[in-house]
């Protein structure tokens, strides 16, 4: 057991992939020679060489379009988009084509295959480099959109991706990346998709996130305990579809009351979702609003005012204390 | 440098009044004979189907005729483990891999089992939208390459599919990883009522291949023998790693674009039938007779064939109707997740109140 | 004063902007001498010749990527995309593109176009062409999602969208193109964006949906007034983005429910965010969950199923008496 | 057919010694003397924000080092009506159209500034999605063609950007409709870590135009009396109708890919140092001294003007920095809905809790 970074453990998850199966192959835009430009892929073309780890030319709509093919005919790929923000390009290969082979062909032919991509703020990226778009993916039937907040989490749920029969777009919070350490297992393992992750129990208030929002979770709720004697309960969504509205909804149903964080524009994220789900669900038990946390309807701002456009500790703690006292 | 085109000379073997102006190649005679049995049957087909359409009976229904000897020029040559990537109009190029032809009506009818092509066959199941297969195209022919399984891809799609982004990134893919594919393009003429000249200002679809260091053929796509020739020497090479190529079939969309659609707002008479006397059909038939191949009586005989085969085909169709909506909720993913099991009650609810 | 179908209107309002204003342009795939697929261009190649009324090569990309260059050097283009489901190859050139030119340029440069396209299903067409994908957009900043479902409307909107200095996603229901027909004025009139519709008004309950939904909610009001002695007050939002949010939490703080209907697949429909404000707005009026009434999370279904996969009158119906009873 | 690229021989007029192997054409030796000390005070700027970046002034940096000849070469040619639409390397290329060179400090500081171009310019603010912005520069080119303003449009982008499927689509739209455009490839061999030749198959990017019947050129890109004049050239024929046009400026990113990138991981220093040989500005320089249009006191005294220049752009930056986050709000709609008021609010008193 070694203490790894999410980049670390993201990459001995690839390299144990690429490992056990030879079918797993790593494509994307400098993901051979450079081993991507946030190093996620370091090491793997010297170990595993260009058959299997491969420099594609800079088209994302061609890794993803290929990959398709690829999965279809029994290989296992493991495209890079090298920012979210890129993943426009991908669209109709993702939603009209990766997500219905199975649909189309009457479960004659799949496309298991995983779009890793980097996404979110704070880290002083260019435009398009820090949007949050997984509202996009949970609207498209057909693909599995997850998303780690640690090192464990991060390596667990990437191996478990890449067994997965069908598409998963794996979600990585690139300001995490090189954040903070843990202690992940050498060995392979697996995190089941599907299953949020309640990360701390609490009595009086859901707060619901995934990726980078999970630490400003965390830090809300050690500070609504600290300071206002508030027990948060944290939830690590961890993989939005399929969603896990079982234990969502179990939560808010003893604490009566959330708040739902994320990066992205407010309106139409998954957030909105996630709050109509809860109040369809357990609507006799709130005491109070689902808030939402969010960016605002901007697009993401240059990095000169991205830290007040993003959500922070502070406003979460103030939004639940509304709650709380609403 | 407006002369790229001239690179690119039309291939021909059998010209428009049936006579050969190269050799048979790799064909008898007798494939010929054969062969247009095959065009023929599938001829009827097509026009059953458009019939079929009028009366209501399916839906709207894209016909393929004119482009029988591209379709099946391109998929003949193919050997088992190769693998073919079809575009939404070829229902006679997928009937030659094994896929019931039946799958042109589940398509128009709205019926699911249009994309249940048997594995064996090696036949994506047709998607609509332009261009997007031939990147997939790439991925299967560039998986068999990985996995050392000496098979050719062959992708189809239209000439107005050139024009996007796809394919241009395909054929970049295609070319950069040596991919054993045929980009196979039935170029005929129209892409629904655009022609060929407002879809693009080069002269031939052929010269593109330039533009990747591809090599590119421009081939009569209405040539049974010139298509069939040059496919199965690409496949061969496609399968000793020398592809990917370029295959532009020149070739004419005889009918409207789908059963919806009406060729007399943007197109000429005069040009219909221009095409109409390249048929690859009656040219194939001119020469057969020629070389008494073929008689009258033979051909009344395939004329009775064609429709009991049709009418079989028909039979079969009906027969396989009947489908239940769960493939709808059990295809979105391998195992159903718990919420959309749910959503699955509520709509086998709503489907048994309707039909009380 | 005519009587005119959807189709026809906006075929009126296409010509009145095209006569108006010389900057005005109509492209898109088969909009010239075919008329459009849906003929809704039909007669403007005649009368406003080719520079005016373009057949463009078959890419989407191309269509609204040149669209943002001809707006922003002054142009005033209205393209049309053939089906909404092939706005996925367009996705980056209205999100990360056209709706961010003025925000990248600081205001100097916009992109005002409007990208015409018809949505929705019920017409029996092939895969990919009957899938509602309004949510993608309303989660984009910089763009306007306007839908009209009656001719008056269509008309009025699409004048006022040519007129925007924004750009607008005009999406037009392709079920009630000649379902039936209006009086609409013949000279140019504006219907103005940003605005929603009480189109009846009622008290006891809120139905709310856009564009193909309309009618649904319109049959299911008189429905519910004639069989089970409900007053249901029904809103066309016919502009997505902006939301009229003004309009939809008085009405629900009014009728204390609301049922949302669309046909898009459920998870992060724009169902999903008209619950989560609603609640977060008029919590304490609510006497029942905002419930939803919307396509099933699957892709859209070959066409042999989609009168069942629909929403249909029954289950509004039903739904708004599951609230009243709740 | 393999040699395609045999048809664009490598256009110079300069070589690398600084010899005339053409003539200078339409430009004046005073004028190579003007365009070395722009090129120098250009190259001092870019040095200069690459320090400011290590010493964390700024943030990320990408750097146009080695490209300054056919940025400039692009870009004197154009009329007051012309239009530029850049990739997002194109600081130089931008200062030449009137658009401050600070916008490349803006544009690393993530500062909203940096799309603040002045009108006057008919410059586009750069923008990050690779390839998208050939779209718009046909867009603009079309528009100013439908309103027969004579003008001229160049867009500008980088060697891996043609793999992008934007690229094509804009190459056939802009021959389709014949615009009046000059695609304008600065082919610096790389696109962050991938070389060019994995990039794509074919040799040179020059015949990619072989594809669309455009005329395609192939000109040495640290050349600037060829690129000069070539530019000139087309710039003139577009106006006159006769475009689009593509040109690959053959040229090298003498820095990393921006201040955030190593390439000693992907990239062998004999390589830089043959195209540090092959550097624009001493090529020129070599060519001043020789003709004695030059002296090393000459050269020192710009030495001392870049350096002073390169102050006063920094002062003028600086200056520049104080902004009201109102234009994150206020630049979204025309108008801003009340719904975003609303998030201004909120924004605004966060901020002030924030500065309390
Ligand atoms: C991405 C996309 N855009 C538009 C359409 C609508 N459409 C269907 S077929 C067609 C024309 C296709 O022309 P071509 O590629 O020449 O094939 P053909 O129909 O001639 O076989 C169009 C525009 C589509 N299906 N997909
Ligand atoms: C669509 C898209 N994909 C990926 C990136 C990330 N990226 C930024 S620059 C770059 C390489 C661009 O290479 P090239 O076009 O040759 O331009 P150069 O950097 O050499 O000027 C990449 C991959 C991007 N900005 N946009
Ligand atoms: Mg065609
Ligand atoms: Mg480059």
């Amino acid at each position: 057991m070694a203490k790894l970074t999410i980049a670390q453990a993201l990459n001995a998850a690839l390299a144990q992939a690429l490992e056990a199966d030879d079918s797993v192959i790593v494509l994307g835009e400098d993901v051979g020679k450079d081993g991507g430009v946030f190093r996620i892929t370091d090491g793997l073309l010297d170990r595993f060489g260009k058959d299997r780890v491969i420099d594609t030319p800079l088209a994302e709509s061609g890794i993803v379009g290929t990959s398709v093919g690829l999965a279809i005919a029994g290989m296992k790929p493991v495209a890079e988009i090298q920012f979210l923000g890129f993943i426009y390009e991908t669209m109709d290969q993702i939603a009209s084509q990766a997500s219905r082979v199975r649909f189309r062909s009457l479960g004659r032919y799949s496309a298991p295959m995983v779009i890793r991509t980097p996404y979110g703020g704070g880290v002083k990226a260019p435009e398009i480099h820090s949007d949050s778009l997984e509202a996009l993916f949970t609207h498209t039937p057909g693909i599995k959109v997850v998303t780690p907040s640690n090192p464990y989490d991060a390596k667990g749920l990437l191996l478990a991706a890449i067994d997965d029969p069908d598409p998963v777009l794996f979600l990585e919070p690139m300001r995490l990346y090189r954040a903070f350490r843990d202690e992940v297992p050498d060995e392979p393992y697996r995190v089941q998709l599907g299953r949020a992750n309640v990360v701390r129990e609490g009595a009086d208030i859901t707060l619901i996130g995934w990726g980078p929002s999970v630490p400003l979770l965390k830090a809300a709720a050690d500070d609504l305990a600290a300071r206002y004697d508030v027990s948060a309960e944290v939830i690590d969504l961890m993989t939005l579809t399929p969603l896990d509205e079982e234990t969502i909804v179990e939560s808010v149903k003893r604490t009566q009351r959330a708040v739902v964080v994320h990066e992205a524009v407010r309106t139409s994220g998954f957030g909105g979702e996630i709050a109509a789900v809860i109040q369809e669900k357990a609507f006799l038990y709130l005491e109070a609003p689902i808030f939402r946390v969010t960016g605002y309807d901007t697009p993401y701002p240059t990095t000169m005012f991205e830290d007040l456009w993003l959500p922070d500790t502070t406003q979460v703690v103030a939004t639940a204390l509304d709650a709380i006292r609403y | 440098m407006g002369e790229a085109s001239e690179l690119f000379p039309l291939i021909v073997r059998m010209d428009e009044e049936g006579e050969l102006v190269g050799d048979l190649g790799l064909l008898s005679k007798q494939d010929l004979v054969d062969i247009y049995r095959e065009m023929r049957l599938l001829r009827a087909f097509d026009e059953r189907a458009w019939n079929l359409q009028r009366q209501g009976v399916i839906g709207t229904y894209a016909p393929y005729k004119g482009q029988e000897a591209a379709q099946l020029g391109a998929t003949k040559p193919l050997h088992e483990s190769d693998w073919l990537v079809p575009t939404y109009r070829d229902w006679a190029a997928g009937y030659v891999r094994g896929v019931p032809v039946t799958h042109g009506l589940f398509f128009s009818k709205g019926h699911p089992r249009v994309g249940d092509v048997p594995k064996s066959a090696k036949v994506l199941p047709a998607q609509v939208v332009i261009g997007a297969q031939t990147l997939h195209g790439v991925g299967v022919a560039w998986a068999t390459k990985l996995r050392n399984e000496n098979a050719a891809t062959i992708v189809t799609f239209g000439d107005g599919s050139t024009s996007e982004g796809d394919v241009h990134e395909a054929m970049n893919f295609a070319s950069v990883f040596s991919v054993p594919l045929i980009f196979f393009c039935e170029n005929n003429q129209w892409a629904i009522s655009v022609p060929i000249e407002r879809q693009m200002r080069a002269k031939t679809i052929a010269q593109r291949a330039l533009a990747y260091d591809m090599e590119g053929f421009r081939v009569d796509g209405n040539d049974y023998v010139a298509v069939y020739n040059l496919v199965s020497e690409l496949a061969d090479r496609a399968r000793r790693g020398e592809g990917p190529f370029l295959v532009e079939a020149v070739t004419y969309r005889l009918g409207a674009h789908t059963t919806a659609d009406d060729p007399s707002k943007y197109r000429v008479v005069a040009d219909e039938e221009r095409w109409a006397k390249r048929d690859p059909i009656a040219r194939l038939e001119k020469f057969l007779l020629r070389e008494s191949l073929i008689d009258e009586e033979r051909i009344l005989a395939v004329d009775a064939a064609a429709k009991e085969w049709v009418d079989e085909v028909l039979a079969d169709f009906k027969a396989e109707l009947s489908i239940s909506s769960s493939v709808l909720f059990q295809n979105v993913y391998a195992e159903m997740p718990q919420s959309l099991a749910n959503q699955f009650d509520h709509y086998q609810k709503r489907a048994k109140e309707v039909r009380a």
